[in-house]
Order: C-alpha cells, then structure tokens, then sequence
C-alpha cells in the first residue's frame, strides 16, 4: 500500500477528486496548506507598510491506495491537477506499513 | 424652521448614511472569502464618492430649478444657496442643508445596491469611473423625475421613498451589468457559496434598523404619516421574511437564515413606495407577496443564464416593481390625502400611472446604464484579468487580505 | 400630537427594534460555530414572526380594553381603530401608531430572549409553535397585567420599562424550557466555550445602544424623567460591567471580555423596572449589585445541574427579580412624582407589592411555559435527534454553514 | 426645557455612546488575532469605568464651577445639583442630566482613543489606573478649559466638538504612551497585519455613523447649526476617504479598504473642532487636506521609530491639529455668528489664538501623560512579560480565546 | 519507530487523546482536515442553489511512538473512536526513519 | 529521498524558511497544527467555567529533499527553531518513495 500526497491548487480541489473517484477511490482526506515554491507570492499593504507574502494557499490530498492502482493514480491526478503554470504542485508517494479501518478493525487492503 | 421635524430628518439621515455600510456587510457575507474585501469597498466608497459628487453638482442636477420635467438647473451646484434657512421648495421646515444631506444619503446607497450584481470580477477603477457616470446621468434625472418637480411625480406616480428612485433604477442597472460583464468565473460549475452568514445577517439587521430612516424619514416631518410609514415598514419586511422561509421550507425541506435576510430586504424594498400610503394590512399583503415574488425571482438567473452575483434584479429589481404597482393598488386617501388611492380603493388609473413609471424608469435605467457600461468597458475595462479573479479581488485589486485569523 | 415626543418615540422604537439582532449576535458568539446560525434565526425570525401575532392579535390582547384586569379585549384586532391619532389611554402625545409599534419590538425581543436557554438544541419548527403561543398566553396577558389596565399595575406594582414583562418573564419561561428540553448532549462533560467572543461583545454593544431607547422611550414623552431613565441605564450598565469583572478577577484570577459584557447586560436587566423611579446614585448601587447578583446567578445551573445554555435565568431572571425588588427600595417621588416611595424612603409597603409582582410573574410565566413546553413537545417534539445535535443547528436545521472562509 | 432640544441631545448622545465599541471593532481588527479582546475590552471597559468617574467627580472637574479658569469646582460630586430641571449655565434648554451624559460620552471614548498607540502589549491592570488617573488629572481640566468656563475657551479658541479635548489630547497621550511602554516585540521585523478587515471597516462605520451625535450634537440645540455640523461631517469624512485612497493608490498601486476607514476617520477629526463654524466648501478642503495629512502621518512612526501601534498619533494628533488651525483658517460668522472669522475671512488673530491652543493642548497632554505613564510604570509596571506578549493579550490576560472556528 | 495517523471524527478528539496519554504517550499532533469517504456529506441551500457537499469535518492525530508500542496503540485508539457507524475513520501506519528533538537536539528513541 | 517533517512554535515559520532557503531548498508546505506535549497548555474561563486547554498552536513544516542534503537540512532546521524552552517540537524523518511535478510531469530527484 502507498500513500499518495497532491498538493495542488485550491481550486482543482473538486476535479482531482472527481478523477480519483473514476478510479474507484473511495476514500481521500484533505487539508489546507500554505505552500513555498518556485511560484512567486503577492504584495500586502496595511497603512503604507507592505509585505510581501510568499506563502500561497495551497490543498493536500492524502489518498491510501492498493500498490497496483499507484500508476493509474499518478497518471489520473496530473491530468486534473495540471494547468502548466509554476504553482501546479507536487505528488509524492510514501510507504505504507498497515491501514486499519476504526469502524469494523478490518486491516490492510480491505481497510483502504 | 421646526425643532421637531429636523430632529427627526437628521436622525433619519445618519440611519440611511448607516445603511450603506449595512449594504456593505450584506453584500460582503455573500461572495467569497477572497473577495469581501473588494465587495465592501464598492459600497464603502459609495459614502465617498458619491457624497461629493452629490454636493458638486448631483443635488442640483436632481432639486435645482426644473428645466422641461427632465433635469434639475445649476443653481444648486457646489450647494450654492443650500443654507440653514429651510428651502420654499422643499420639506419647508427644516433646513435645506437636512434636506439636502437626507437626499444625499439615498443617492449614495443607489449605486452601491447596483454592485451585488457584478461582485467578485469588476475592476475598481472601472467601478468608480461607472458610478460617478450613473449618479451623474441616470440618478439625478430620475431622481428629478420623481421627487424634483418633474414629469414623473406631476403624472402623480407614487414613490413615497424611493421604489424608483432607488429600487427599480439600481435593480435595471444591476440586469444590464449582469449582461455587459458576464458571468463568474466557473458559474454554473463551481459552486458559491456565502463565506460568512452571520456578516449577511449583521448588514440585514442595520438595513432594516436604517430603512426606518429611509421609509418614516420620507416623510420630511414627523407627523401620523411618519408613524404610519414607520409601522408599513416594520409590517412588510416582517411579513416578507416569513413569506419567504416559508416557501423555500416548501421547496427545499428548510428555512434558510439567507432567505430570512433575504426576505427581511425584499420585503423593505417592496414597501419602499408604498409606505406612506397604505395602511399596516395592505403593508401586510405587499409585505408577504413581496417575499414570494423575490424567491421566485432570484431564479431568473439561472433560467436566463445571466450572472446577478448577489440578487439585485432579483430583490431590487422585481420587489422594486411589484412595490410600485401594489401601491397602484392598495394606495389609499385615507392614510395620505396628498397621495391618490388605487385600484383596491376604487382607482384604476393609479395603477396604470404606476404602470407606466415602471416601465419608464426600468427602460431608462436599463438603456442607459447598459451604455454607459459599454463606454466604460471600452475605455478602461470593466473586468479584471482571469488570474486576478481567481485569486480574487481582495488581493488583486486593493493588495489586502481579509482575514488572518 | 408632540412633535418630539412623537420623533422620539420613533427612534426609540427603531432602537428597540435594533436590539433584536443584537441580541441574535450576542447569543450567537457564545454558542458553537456549529449552532451560530440556528441562534441567531431563533432571535431574528422573531422580528417576522412576532410583528404578525402582535399586529392581527398580540397588541390587543395587551391593550385592548380590560377584561377583569386580566386581559386585553379585542377591540384592536387586526389594528383595528389603532391609527395616526393618539390614542386617549396610552401615550397622549403620539400617533397611537408609535404607541403600538414601540410596544411591538418589546414583545418581539421578550421570546428572543428565552432562546439561550434551550440554544443548540432545540427544533425550529417547535420553537417556532412555542413562541406563538408563548406571546399569546404568557407575553400578552403578562404585559396587560402591567401597562395594560390590568391588576399589577392597578395594585401599584412599579415596572418603568419592563423589569417583570420583558426580564422576569422570560428568565423563568427559560428556566421551564431548560428544564423541559434537558441538558445538551455532552453537558458537564465537554466544553462548551464561544465560538466567536467579539460577535459576543458587538451584539453586547448594540444591546446597550439599543437599551437607551428601551428604558428612556418608555417615559413615552421627551422630558426631564425620560433624561433620568437614559443617565440611570448608563450608569447601571457600567456600574455592572465593573462589578462583574472585578469579582472575576477575584474568583478566576482575571477579568473577562465575556464578564464584562455579561455584567452590562446584567445591569441593563437590573435597571430596567427601576429606571424612571430612580436616581443616578441609586442606579450606581443597583448595577453595581446586579453585577454581582448576576455573577453568582450563573453558577446556579451547574449546582442545579440544569442546562441554561446562555444563562438567561442567571441573567434575566435573577437580574429582573434584583431589579423588580430593588425598584422597591429605592424609587422616589423626587425622581418621578407619578410613582410612588421604596423603602429606602419610608414606604415599606411598595417592596411588598413589588415582592408579590415578582412572584405572580415568575410562578406564572414558570407555569404556564412549562405546559406549553409539554405541550408543544407531546406535537412535534421539542428536541433535533441525537445525529442533527452532534452535527448541529445549522446544517441539520438550515442547510447552512456559517463560515467558509 | 426644548422637547426637540432634548431628544437631538438624548439621540446624540447614544450615538456618541455606540461609538466607543465601534472604536472596540475598528481598533480590534487591527490587531492580530491573539490580541483582539484584549483590545476590545481596553475600549470597552471605559463604558464602565470613565462612567463612574465622570459621576463621581469628572464631571464636576470639567463642568463645576470655574476655579481661576483652570479646573471646575466639586460643586457637582456625585451628579450633586444635576437634575432634570436645565442647567442655567450649559445647554439651558435641555435637562442638566442630558447634557451630562452626553458630555460623558466624550469623555468615555477619549481614553479609548489612546489605547491604540499601546495595543498587544499593556497590562490590563496598569491600564485600568492609567485611564482613571488620566481622566482625572488630563481630561477633566481640559474639557474645563476650553467648554467649562476656562481660559481656552475664554482667550477665544474654537473647538465644535473636541478637536482639543479629544483628539489632540489623545493623540499627544498616545505620543507619550508609546514613548514610554516602548514598541511591541519584534516591531520593525515581523509582519503586524490587520487580523480582520471587515471588522475594522464595521468600526469604522459605527464610527462614522456616531460622529453625528458627536458633531452635530455639539450644537447642543436643534437648529440650522447643528444641521450644518451633521453636513460638514459627512463631507469630511468623504473627502478625506477619497483623498486617502487615492494618494495610496499613486503610493503603492493600489488603494486599499483600510485606506478608506482610516481617511474617512483621519476625515471625521479633522473637522471636529470646525464642524460648527465652517461651511461645506470649507468642509470639503479640510477633509481632503486631513486625508493627505495623517496619511503622510502614520509615516512618521517609521521614521522616528516609535511603535504607535493603530496610528493614535498620526491620525488622531496629527488629524486634531490640522482640524484646529483649519478652524483658524475657514471659521466663518456667516456659518456661525457665536463663533469668528478665520484667516481667510478676514481675521489672522484666530489663527493664532488656535496655535496657542493647539500648543497648550499638546504639551499638557503629552507632558502629563508622559509623568503618569512613568508613575504607573513604578507602581505596577505598564507592560505584561514577554511570554504573555508571544501568547497575546486575550490569553494571558483575559484567559479567553476570540474564535473557535 | 511508527507514525500512527488517526483520521476520526472531531469529537472523538479528546477520548483519543486520553487513551494515548494512558499507555504513557507525551506528545502527539492534531490537525483539522476534511474526509471524503463511504459516510455520506449533507446538502447545503443557499438562496434556492442546493450544494452537495461531500466533505466531512475529520481530525487526523498524528503520534510517533516505538515500534514496540504499536499493537496497544492500535487497540486502544479503536476502542477510543468507535462508535460502528460509517465514518468513524481510518487509521495508517508509517514507518519513520528519525526523530530529533529540537530543544535538546536528542534523537531516535529518546527524542519521541 | 525523504520527507522532513518539522513541527515547531509558530512564530518561528519564518526564520526555518529563511534556513531552508539558504540550503537552496525551493519548496516547502506548512500546515497550522495543534500539539500535545510536555509543554503545559493554558487555562480559559468562560463565565465562570473553567477549561485546561492542552494543545498548543504549532506549525508543521514538510519538506521534500534529496537524502544528501539531511543532515545539513536537520541541523540548519535545529539552529533556527531552537529556543531551549520546552515546546520547541520535533523533526521527523520519513522515508520518500517517488516525487512527480504536476506541472511537468517530472519525477524523482528533479522534481524537488
Ligand atoms: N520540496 C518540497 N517539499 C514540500 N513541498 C513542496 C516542495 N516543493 C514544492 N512544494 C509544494 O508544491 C507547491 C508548488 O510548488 P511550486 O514550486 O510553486 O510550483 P511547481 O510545482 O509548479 O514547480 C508549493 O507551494 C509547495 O506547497
Ligand atoms: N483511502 C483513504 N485515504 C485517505 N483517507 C481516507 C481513505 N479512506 C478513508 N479516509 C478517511 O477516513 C474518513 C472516514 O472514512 P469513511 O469511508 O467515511 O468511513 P469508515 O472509515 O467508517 O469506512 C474519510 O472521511 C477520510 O478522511
Ligand atoms: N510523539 C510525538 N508524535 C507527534 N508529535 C509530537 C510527539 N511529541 C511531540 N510532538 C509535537 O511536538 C510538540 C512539542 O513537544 P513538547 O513535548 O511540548 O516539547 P519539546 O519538543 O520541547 O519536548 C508538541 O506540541 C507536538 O505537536
């Protein structure tokens, strides 16, 4: 089992999740982040002083999902997620030790 | 000049002024996190602009010396001759300065109920450019019109505080910006949603604390009228509010507090022409139609496609003319003898002569502001560039953020 | 008619009316994010709902001529005969109008009120049956009582503005409710802590802002009493904030922006009855107390165990039996020559009356809530089930969510 | 006693009541979010405390009876002889106690003026002793000097509404203030941003809003006069919103919301003092220039390096001073035949009488506050410790949290 | 070393918490994030529009502990958040290569 | 590859970023967390209630980097959040299996 973790643009929220869902994911769980990067940030101004922020809001998807879906995954949220401007952001894939489902104590595969 | 009646037109004055910022917070729980900031300025910078504007030459254009029942004269500009004395022409004992200021504070929120309906994508810059344009060649003359000596109020149309003056010729405008600047952003595919309910229902609150300013104030002297127009007032928004969470339980399986603030307006807008002239029941029934016919209304858009971000023609718009041919029909002598009665009180012809006032202030409110969104598109822009409405207009257009809780 | 008694009483209404999203957004912050809305709808619908019953039966059942002391007749059904004259028994000096709608947002915020007590629970449609029928057979017949014709006020029970109608009432109609409905899920186990403490602190402001109109209209005149009654809420409301955070500084180790603005309203409460009886000093010392009495109060609900979720009974009731008796002890005929001596100036026998007032005030509304409660309960059930609780009022109830931001 | 009179004066002075926690909202939305009640409650408590010393003996400081022109007598301890018959001296046609209070309000909000330069870092203690003893030993004899029968009011010098007594006075106390408790950590290197804009826009307009009660409530009579001020003060408060945002917008590409509510306050101070005596033109001019003036203001912080926090100096000093030699520049018998001529109607001297008052306000204030500060200093420190100022305010002193979204 | 990341429902927080606490674990970290899984979402309405909306308000609790410790962990955290309706949450296991403490600059097992 | 995880007192975001800037690290992702520690929490009072509140705000701070830039990442990180005080938090390390760049599609150390 892997975990895949998208961070992306806020507003591809709703189309990556359609994409997963396709892919017969049942399950995600998502977080709002700020993110650094190579997408430059904005200017604030309060009463003259301004700052400039770097932090850009920013959505992580963390999807547990069977090994054997990883490619189609990988493949199936680049394409929601892509718009080829710098801040498009970044998958990464992590290991997995056990998942374990609190309703039922089901674990591994069928917990997922 | 009456200590009584002054009294009361500047208190009703500060209360309209404090509807604005009302405005301000109704319109800006609405929109998107991103862009309240930008929502609330157009209707804050209203207080501004418009103010000035309205001392410069808007109060002439709209109570100077009537040129051919369209258009005020110059006489007034830059308040020449607007003292402390009470002017002959108008509300004769107060001064004309509590005349002029009460007339200004109408004026500003006009222009800022125009804004719900190109929330969260207008530029600023092409929004101030607009409003001062509007003020300028749809406000005055249609507040000349109707309240200034012209053809409007001489046909004898009825609007006691400003069912045209304000409500119809803002919800028109409102129809041809939905048109000219198109819709959102990802409208009809993403969904939005109101960011903070609790700010709606905080500017609903000052709106209707400020329409008994509005409403009772139009009077121009505190007398039984005032009471009366006080009390139509508090009826109507009343009633519209539970007509509406009433209906939408109906369709929908639960009253909303959206829809009881919703309501709480269109009710106020509906009552608006009326209020000095009908009685608390018929203010009842105008009052309670008022709040279905809006809840229908808003629909509109999404069977037409156009974008009204925020509902103006909707509540301004549609509350604005059923408001104005209700009073056709539940006007009566016997609340206001300087009034007309209507239909209901046995004279058809009102109804037609508000008929017509209708269509003559939505046709010129519409035509000109549609031409005046187009000369301003064409100049500057109206519409901020995609990536600026994504990232919205708080931080695109005035460089803040909202929160940062 | 009076020019400005008639303005003034306009605006005290329009203050009165303002109060009642005031206190939507008072009771509002205090509640989970979860429940902002479905709060701040029990407060705000009553400004619809209530503005019906009291125009089509409420007014007349409170004013309406006397039956046996009891009851208003229904002579002013529909307001009928209620227009732009004074009315000959109430308030002389205005459009019998203003009388009316000043005494209608009185009956408007007197439910709004109990909401606290069953707040984050209770199911709209329930609340919504409640309040009808509480207005009618509590409020009305309560309010007759007093300012009415009816035996209260005819056995010379003082209440300047509302102390037992408005407080004492609605504090034991709270107690009945919180009884009733019981606790809320997770009561004495989880914390409950406000969501939103400045929301709190602008509905405390507008509370007070709005009390002015509250216990100085209720002179019914502009004159020197109505003057006094504005100085005494002031110093009431202050003297009360203090005291509050002074002993919570003792007891918690700090002062607090909740205490204090539970301390204002505590004062407010406490003042109310007495406000046009009094003097400042004597104001100083009722707040003062009342501050302290109220402190205490709240803590009966976690001796009791009964789940008063926003302290009305702590507030309110304890606050308006303070103020009933303290108005006892310390009215003068110096202040107002219409009323009558408390014990502190040798006439011990009014601390009796206002004694037996408090007591037919609070076993009545207690009784009579009580039953309605059960009533109402056995229909449609008073309470959300357990999922729409945890999930809370505002999603399960309204569809809504306060805050996206 | 005036009916009219007196309901204008009961009316302002609530709306000069309400602006206290609009200062709370619009302070408190600058501040970050960890700070933000302990902001609110340094406004919010002056309601309770300065209420009980204006009572007690702050009003018979500023309004007893003129000892050598410097301070008022104790003839009016405790409200002693302030009743409800008129005062022969002030206000002669309003109840002595409605002049009182609405004298009281100045003095409530004036302290709460000077707790923006010290925002996110006093001691809630210090600054309850602070403010008692600053009412007492700075307000009182200013308010005497210049509306109490004292020399600066004597020698000629106008101030309408309290250029002097408020803003000047609180502006240089916040000078001294910030000078003393020294900047907040990390001033000059962490980002300080408004943690809630539309709270701030909200105060901003409950300030606007009120500043009609302040202004042309000054009048103290209904009249053409106080219509003038109600008109003055708007247009200020326009112009300088406009000129604000507009220098902002060449400035830094962008105007911004908080632009706005800071012109239209830095709008509503600088016509304080002249509200009264100038005409709308003038109002215009000095509005405009008031914009400009504090925006450039608020810069100086950075230049000398102390840490106003909400810009008390640059808006409320600065904006004070330029108010008051404006008076000296655009006053006009014309507008007010009580008042005088200002320089450019004729009459040099009156510029110069406002400098020496201007200068006698500034150095007393800043002087006094500056030795007060340092003796509370020693008594019981100013400052919380670092820990508490990393934690905030509302914690560490209030041990409550604002949101719990 | 494990990371154990517990996603369940927001009121269930504090049981968790105290079950941790007492098999003897001394930190943990909390964040608020928002679940698409089996348990259905709710509709919202706002002027007439009806909005479904999928996302339920989750924690997820994020506890590094030894490896040792995982059965009981496991155990304890499911007796804690089960309540046998859908939606109770899922729990993942990580493997964890290091730990430092930032005060102290310990690291491994002393560091958790 | 690995994933730093670090997850230190708030104000301290800034000077962390700066450390990890001068690594010529380009990208970061940072999420407000509540933590449970050996730091004690704080006392509220609301109307006479008292509550213990025992977590503390925190920010987690999560870094992708190459495995060779870890102890330099681990020790930069360590200099700037350190305070000494307790509550400066922890770091954790885990084990990264793939990295893909949205926007191009990249993968691996070039995603980074
Ligand atoms: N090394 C990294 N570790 C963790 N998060 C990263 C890393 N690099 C980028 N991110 C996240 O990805 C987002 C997008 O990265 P950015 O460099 O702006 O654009 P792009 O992904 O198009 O190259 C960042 O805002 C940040 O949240
Ligand atoms: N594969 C997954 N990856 C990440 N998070 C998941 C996954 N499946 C479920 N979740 C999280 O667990 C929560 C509960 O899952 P759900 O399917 O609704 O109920 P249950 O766990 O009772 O089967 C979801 O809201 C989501 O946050
Ligand atoms: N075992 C753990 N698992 C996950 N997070 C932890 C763990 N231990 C500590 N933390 C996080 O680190 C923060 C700081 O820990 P704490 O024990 O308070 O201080 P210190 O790190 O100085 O010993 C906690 O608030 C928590 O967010």
């Amino acid at each position: 089992m892997k975990k895949v973790e998208i961070i992306t643009r806020p507003f591809k929220l709703d189309e990556v999740k359609e994409s997963l869902t396709k892919l017969g994911i049942k399950g995600m769980t998502v977080t709002e982040v700020k993110g650094f990067g190579r997408q430059r940030g904005h200017k604030e101004v309060y009463r003259g002083a301004e700052y400039q922020v770097d932090f850009m809001p920013k959505v992580k998807i963390e999807v547990v999902i069977e090994e054997t879906l990883l490619p189609e995954v990988l493949q199936a949220v680049q394409e929601a997620a892509r718009t080829g401007k710098v801040g498009d952001g970044k998958i990464f894939v992590f290991p997995v030790d056990d998942v374990i489902r609190i309703r039922t104590g089901e674990s591994g595969r069928e917990a997922i | 000049m009456n200590g009584a009646d002054t009294v009361f037109i500047l208190v009703s004055a500060a209360l309209v002024m404090f509807m604005t910022p009302g405005l301000a917070l109704f319109y800006g729980g609405m929109t998107r996190s991103k862009n309240v900031l930008g929502t609330i300025m157009q209707s804050f910078i209203c207080l501004g602009i418009i103010t000035l504007v309205w001392i410069l030459w808007g109060y002439s254009l709209s109570f100077g010396k009537d040129i051919g029942g369209l258009i005020g004269g110059l006489n007034f500009i830059g308040l020449k001759g607007v003292g402390m004395e009470p002017s002959p022409d108008y509300a004769s004992t107060i001064p004309h300065l509590a005349f002029m200021i009460f007339q200004g504070m109408f004026a500003i929120i006009t222009p800022a109920l125009i804004t719900g309906a190109f929330a969260e994508r207008m530029k600023f810059s092409a929004f101030l450019l607009f409003t001062i344009l509007w003020t300028t060649i749809v406000y005055s003359p249609l507040c000349h019109w109707v309240w200034g000596g012209g053809w409007m109020g001489a046909m004898g149309a009825l609007d006691f505080a400003g069912g045209a003056v304000v409500h119809m010729s803002s919800g028109s405008a409102a129809l041809a910006a939905a048109l000219v600047i198109g819709p959102r952003r990802g409208f009809g595919k993403r969904s939005f949603v109101p960011h903070n309910l609790p700010m709606t229902l905080t500017g609903a609150a000052i709106l209707w604390f400020g329409w008994f300013g509005f409403n009772a104030g139009s009077a121009l002297a505190i007398n039984g009228l005032a009471a009366n127009a006080f009390v139509t007032t508090h009826i109507a928004a009343a009633a519209a509010a539970v007509s509406w969470i009433f209906i939408e339980w109906m369709h929908h399986g639960k009253p909303t507090t959206l829809g009881l603030a919703s309501g709480a307006v269109a009710g106020l807008v509906a009552i608006t022409p009326a209020a000095g002239f009908v009685g608390p029941l018929s203010a009842l029934v105008i009052g309670f139609a008022g709040g279905i016919i809006c809840f229908y209304g808003i629909h509109l858009k999404s069977k037409f496609g156009y974008d009204d971000s925020l509902d103006v023609v909707g509540i301004h718009g549609l509350g604005g003319v059923w408001g104005a041919l209700a009073t056709g029909l539940f006007a009566s002598k016997m609340i206001n003898p300087d009034g007309a009665n209507g239909l209901f009180f046995g004279n058809p012809s009102q109804l037609w002569i508000q008929f017509v006032s209708v269509v003559a202030t939505c046709v010129f409110s519409f035509v000109a502001s549609f031409v005046l969104l187009k000369i301003v598109d064409s100049i500057i822009g109206l519409r901020v560039n995609d990536e600026d409405e994504e990232q919205g207009l708080d931080l695109s257009e005035h460089s803040e953020r909202a929160y940062q809780l």
